[in-house]
């Protein structure tokens, strides 16, 4: 028991040293219900931007940082899940991509060799589209190839582009950046390369990285950048998410946000405390 | 390339004989000893690790990560649905249908009852034929149902179709078609290279 | 005594081995053939009509009256509960026991995660302890599932013991015992005297 | 599609033949609710005797014989069964019995060669009780053995009389009225013999008997006979019955209640027709 | 109590002779289910047509008559009224409308002074329709005047009817025959005259008539003649019914339904036996 | 023309006076009399019968046959819906509005608690426009809310507007109009050809 | 002893007029001016603060802090249960039966229709009973019900008994007893002393 | 809006001030879920109860200190409120009672002013009904006036204890430590007024205090002092809790628990902070 009680207790000083890090960075907190109307959260942001939708429009001064603690629902597993959520809301644009990437990886920094061990997945929903417009897919073609993506069935979405040029097709592998601008380059030309070599250096840097357009994040009001930020041996990542325009009672809201699991955090930090010591 | 750290889950029975068919095919050594009771087999640097297991455990050992990859029919991914997988390929071989049969091949005429094991793709059948039917689950030797006044018809599995002829039955609709799919666990897939690799020998 | 409108439906595997010898030793010609894949036996006089199947589908073929007697592990009723049957006599044959097991002969320390394919059994075994448990549903192999990293523990059913000694895994406590029992559809039970025959035959 | 018109066609005229007769005889309609808050009817009698008792005691002069028609639910298969519920209510006491089962007879008659195929099991609460006591069974085994012979755990209850003598276990075994009765004799001497063998009398003039103590009917009310009417070859009861004592809300109903079930009464029906032809 | 057992009697007798009556004009009983996955029945006809769609459109012989008894759920009185649901499917047209305003009028005769204290009104979704085209309604807007109607906001309707003729809106009132043709005339002269005058005659040789296009019956299904039958002083309708157009499965069912409200009926036959018994 | 079967159930309060100003103007006799507490007045030739009952009754009343005609505000059929009437005219009189009122006429700025007897119709209200608001629901003497801190917003009728004045409140949104109307039970109204000219009479 | 920080709700009507009498009775200045229209008097040193409202919004007040304490018909208590009040005092005055009342001295034969507003205290009552009943929610004037053919029967409140005699009915059961309840909010009560001298003023 | 997010804010720092003192005390953090099978967490006693129970007895080494924090659900408002959950887990005896007295004392001193403003409340379950059996009054009886006390229903308790001596009936009513041990002094004189007199001094150094019987604490398992920490002018408590005993799959164990509700706590402390203020 002595054991199941210390690790409770470091994974509660983890989380505070991370909301720390997020007050300290000047976000706000938004304390979202977790279950309402029989229905249990499962993610923070529709419930934070309803919150920050009944102030009015006025009152607000764009860009606004916040998070969100609590443990939210997972169906597929049921359980709960202690996940902090965090949104960059402003003007729009690919500006927030950049920004939410950097804090990011500042926050993942604290813990020195956990970086090395990282590796960040990136999608992109808007080069998805322009590439499936290149190659003359119909819209609601597009629509089930996005549609057959965020269900995991690849299978199904390569067989709805079975027309397109391989090489297109290729984009909904998981490759290095090089590859995957080699490939985007034939397809879409017109891509915004500047940005994506932005965010591919902000991210090399620290870590290695992976561009997949098979990746398309959990949430329909994503329209651009989608990333999930994994460990080496983690099965599973320990953030999601992405840029996103979601409209709540006629307002847009721009922004990018990304939910942090606070358990494959720990399970992280742990295994970089373990390395650090051997290195010693 | 080396597969040290990737591990294959694989159906027992008709997908255990098609991926090795494949495998072999494709230059992999072959680890499964037919006189052996052995179900796992490390990976090592000349083909991965191997995990034989029942069809229906295929989608959860790959979503828990315990393989990084698995090989099991579609009707199998149908019948129970996991939204922790990736459907990756088509790996053609293991085609079958599952398919509506009875005495006659005609279609039932009003209300009835079907004995099947594929409950869930049953009802969504014939709820989008909004055609009233009792189900009677049944894991096993669906051919007898009709034989023995269980259910004049059944939904089944259908390879050659030897078995239905025996039992005096003829198709009557297809259900679904399904082929051997190679499935992955989302994370291992985006973040281990080697896994690619796997999938470009099993579909080159 | 003619046996000619009584069927009896026999799980397949152990507790059709168990019933062959009974069945045998209680002077009924025995009409399977080993050879032959052959699962329905009409009844004759010499002998009841035999339908083999999967043990779950035992209780739905006696309750729908397809089959008059059933012969079933107690395990697989408890797992599958039916209303609809009787439960009549316990053969003796086919002891064994649901356990729980793991590395180590030690009950579960805090929070934990159990592989069984008795979700039913181990859901009310552990509730009953109020012990908090996540249950990953396996439907073979068992044994795997502490080496290959799926769950610490399972809850299986355990015959000699070999194959958990086999994976290195302990008992940690027994969760059910079971052994074969002779279940009856309650109409044909009561208004058809050979079934009480049959039961008195097998149970002399 | 013709057959199965016919098939419902005949079934309706099956259902008012039987509902004509309970009129003729004097009994009176009251209507049930089949789904209430949500739960689905499996039974009359509970909302017969809600409704009869919602009137002063002094309105009332027994015996009330009483029916309700209407689909019951049978959450074993998830589906309805078209039913007629009976209850013949009154003073308490055995002559219910012999009045039901003669009302039954009569009913039967009605197809002359039904009866000749059907078979009535016997099962009697008061007795098994009273086998138990004369056992030394403890009222608390006693309840278990109820409970596990209502469950179909026959050999629980066996186990739960492993004292008991053979001749007592032999009662939870269907056997004739001759051998019941010798068993019976041994470890019951002071049963009411003479009201066993007028209700054997009764049914024996029709069809055949089966005694059975471990038959204890459907509801907990049932507290004396309970019978159960079978036909060769279809697999459930015509009628399942039994004498009761009900408490709603304060007041003591006695009386013998069945069930007729019209599907399976119908199919014998079908069965007669088929014989009686073959006969000619 | 004695006076409750009567009349629970005396309406089983009356429920048994309606249902001699439709099997007697070669109706066919459907039994349908009072309640599914929680749904509690309102209505038969969905139910009827699903099971009758199970059979093969070539087993199919046209006209086809049908009904179904039961209860069906009154959600806004939270408890069930005995009903019988009747179908005259066909080939689809007008006549259908002329059969089964003649069955009724053949029921209702069987109480000889019944119909001379009962009164038919009559609705038409197709005429309706027909006088907001020609005083050029949009169709979104015709949809909203149906949809207020049905929802009984008659205020409603006739605002967005605002701009149309007072001969048009005149419509939307209760009124005789005379009246109604005569308004209808202005608005729709290509009406089909005769076929209303021949349902016209065939009720009023028994009882009166009101027109009037604000019924709309209580089904989406419904496409034309809608009706309901009245008695004196009984605040409720006796029936409810229309011609309709439903989809089930792909195949299109045509007929005219009703329902038959049993409670209703009875307190008719009940006042008629009194109005009867006075005339003597 | 004569009344003599026919009752009209009217509304309390402002409702019954408007309904009294034009009843006199169209000639009818008003059989009410101050003085007396008498609520119900039979038919008679020269006038319907009248029925004199709370707002939120009235519906009830026409629902189940008591009355032929009710009177009542539209703000009481939207906050009570009840779907077994019509609503037949609208009598223009009684107009009045539901507003959401506060110290300052300035929207909400965040999530806020609102008092009202409207409890349907505000959250009806606040749901459309997304805003998170509790409700504290209150009967009567809404005004006082913000004075005595149980809410700092109210959801009301207002009439003249003084009563909010009297309390420093100032309306910042309209939630709903209403004015009085004419509603029918659906049975009399398409059977008693008077009810037609009842509603002619009144909306004349 | 000083009142300047405890605020009494008292509900309108009979209630208020009780309190009245007991409140001049013990010696207290009574604030409220019958002419005005002022609902709500702030405390001072020689009497408590008052704010008077309708008899079910009472407990809402004092349950959210508004008003320390509250006085209301226990009827009102039952009617709308809150759990976020203590009832510290039962007053005496104000006491009157909510009483099942119909044309004769009998109890309801068989199923019958009741109207009421008072329908959790009449459902309660007559699940107790076991009796089947349609209540008809009815919001005032409850003893015309029978008279216009709503109900045969009223579950209502009485004072006199003149009501219901003037309308030919007949009380045939007390469904409960009740009179006015000093209640509180349970912070205050216990943090603030005054409190309890109030309630020993009141109960002395 | 700036204000609403800077409150928030706020209220994070505290949660986290206070979870840091907690930890600092060497408590550990137990998570438990929000909701589960529908049912929304209203107390986090009994999860974390079944969760220490999970580990062998032989593992556990007492006292225990353990926290939860997250929302609780209340029922009565329909809404969530941030609370922290802190149990002290031991061999039984009063002596744990003082230990959660001072503890909380210790937290409460972190803000100067705030004691100065607050009001103790205890309660005494083990006094209370030591006073009524001192009184005769029946066991049962005893049960009902605590079920009435626990209810709010005062003036049912009060006439259910009618016979009792006015001294002891007033002990349901709030005073002063003073005014409380003389009434208790006649009633109960063996009570262990040591114990008493040391929780009041424990307190009294910091705060005002009122005993009072009528207090009975929110939860069942209660059984000896139970207490309400009170701030002047905040109409809910800042924490409630008592000493207990809970039987979870046989196993006692026996503690005292309070919730501290962050929301009123943090209202106090912004009082306490203009007060401070005002004071310079």
């Amino acid at each position: 028991m002595d054991e199941w009680l210390k690790q409770n207790r470091s994974e509660y000083e983890l989380m505070m040293m991370v909301m720390n890090q997020f007050l300290a960075q000047s976000f706000y907190p938004v304390p979202t219900a977790p279950a309402q109307s029989g229905h249990y959260r499962e993610d923070h942001t529709q419930s934070i931007l309803e919150l920050l939708s009944s102030f009015p429009e006025s009152h607000l001064s764009l860009p606004l940082k916040v998070f969100s603690l609590g443990p939210v629902y997972d169906p597929g597993h049921g359980r709960w899940a202690e996940t902090v959520d965090v949104e960059i809301l402003g003007e729009g644009g690919p500006q927030h991509e950049v920004m939410a990437i950097e804090l990011i990886m500042q926050l993942v920094s604290r813990w020195p060799n956990l970086a090395g061990q990282s590796l960040m997945v990136l999608g992109h929903l808007g080069l998805l589209d322009q590439a499936m417009a290149a190659e003359s897919v119909l819209p609601v073609v597009r629509q089930q190839v996005r549609q057959a993506l965020s269900s995991g069935h690849l299978v199904q979405a390569e067989s709805l582009l079975a027309q397109a040029s391989p090489k297109t097709r290729r984009l909904l592998l998981p490759q290095t950046y090089g590859n995957f601008v080699d490939a985007l380059g034939d397809t879409v030309p017109e891509a915004d390369f500047d940005h994506l070599s932005r965010l591919e250096g902000a991210i090399s840097q620290h870590m290695g990285t992976r561009w997949d357009l098979s990746l398309t994040g959990n949430w329909p009001y994503y329209t651009d950048l989608v990333f999930s930020l994994y460990l080496e041996n983690i099965g599973q990542p320990l953030l999601n998410g992405g840029r996103f325009l979601a409209d709540v009672q006629g307002r847009a809201w721009h922004g990018v946000g990304f939910t942090l699991y606070l358990d494959p955090l720990y399970q992280a930090v742990q295994q970089e405390m373990e390395w650090t010591s051997h290195d010693l | 390339m080396t597969f040290s750290n990737v591990t294959v889950a694989v159906a027992k029975g008709r997908i255990l004989e098609g991926t090795r068919a494949l495998w072999v095919q494709r230059g992999l050594t072959w680890p499964v000893d037919a006189e052996s009771r052995k179900l796992w087999f490390s990976p090592n640097a000349l083909r991965p690790g191997m995990l034989i297991a029942r069809a229906r455990d295929i989608p959860t050992l790959v979503a828990m990560g315990i393989a990084d990859l698995g090989v099991v029919g579609l009707d199998v991914l149908e019948e129970h649905p996991n939204s922790q997988i990736l459907q990756v390929a088509d790996l053609k071989f293991g085609a079958c249908r599952i398919v509506l049969a009875g005495r006659e091949r005609q279609w039932p005429a009003g209300p009835t009852r079907i004995a099947t094991k594929y409950q869930r793709i049953a009802q969504a059948y014939f709820s989008l034929h909004h055609h009233p039917v009792e189900l009677v689950p049944l894991s096993g030797s669906l051919e007898l149902a009709p034989v023995i006044g269980l259910a004049p018809y059944i939904v089944d599995i259908v390879d050659t179709g030897n078995t239905l002829r025996q039992h005096q039955l003829v198709e009557i609709a297809t259900v679904m078609e399904s082929s051997a799919r190679l499935i992955a666990n989302p994370s291992h897939w985006r973040t281990k290279p080697s896994l690619e690799a796997v999938r470009q020998i099993l579909t080159a």
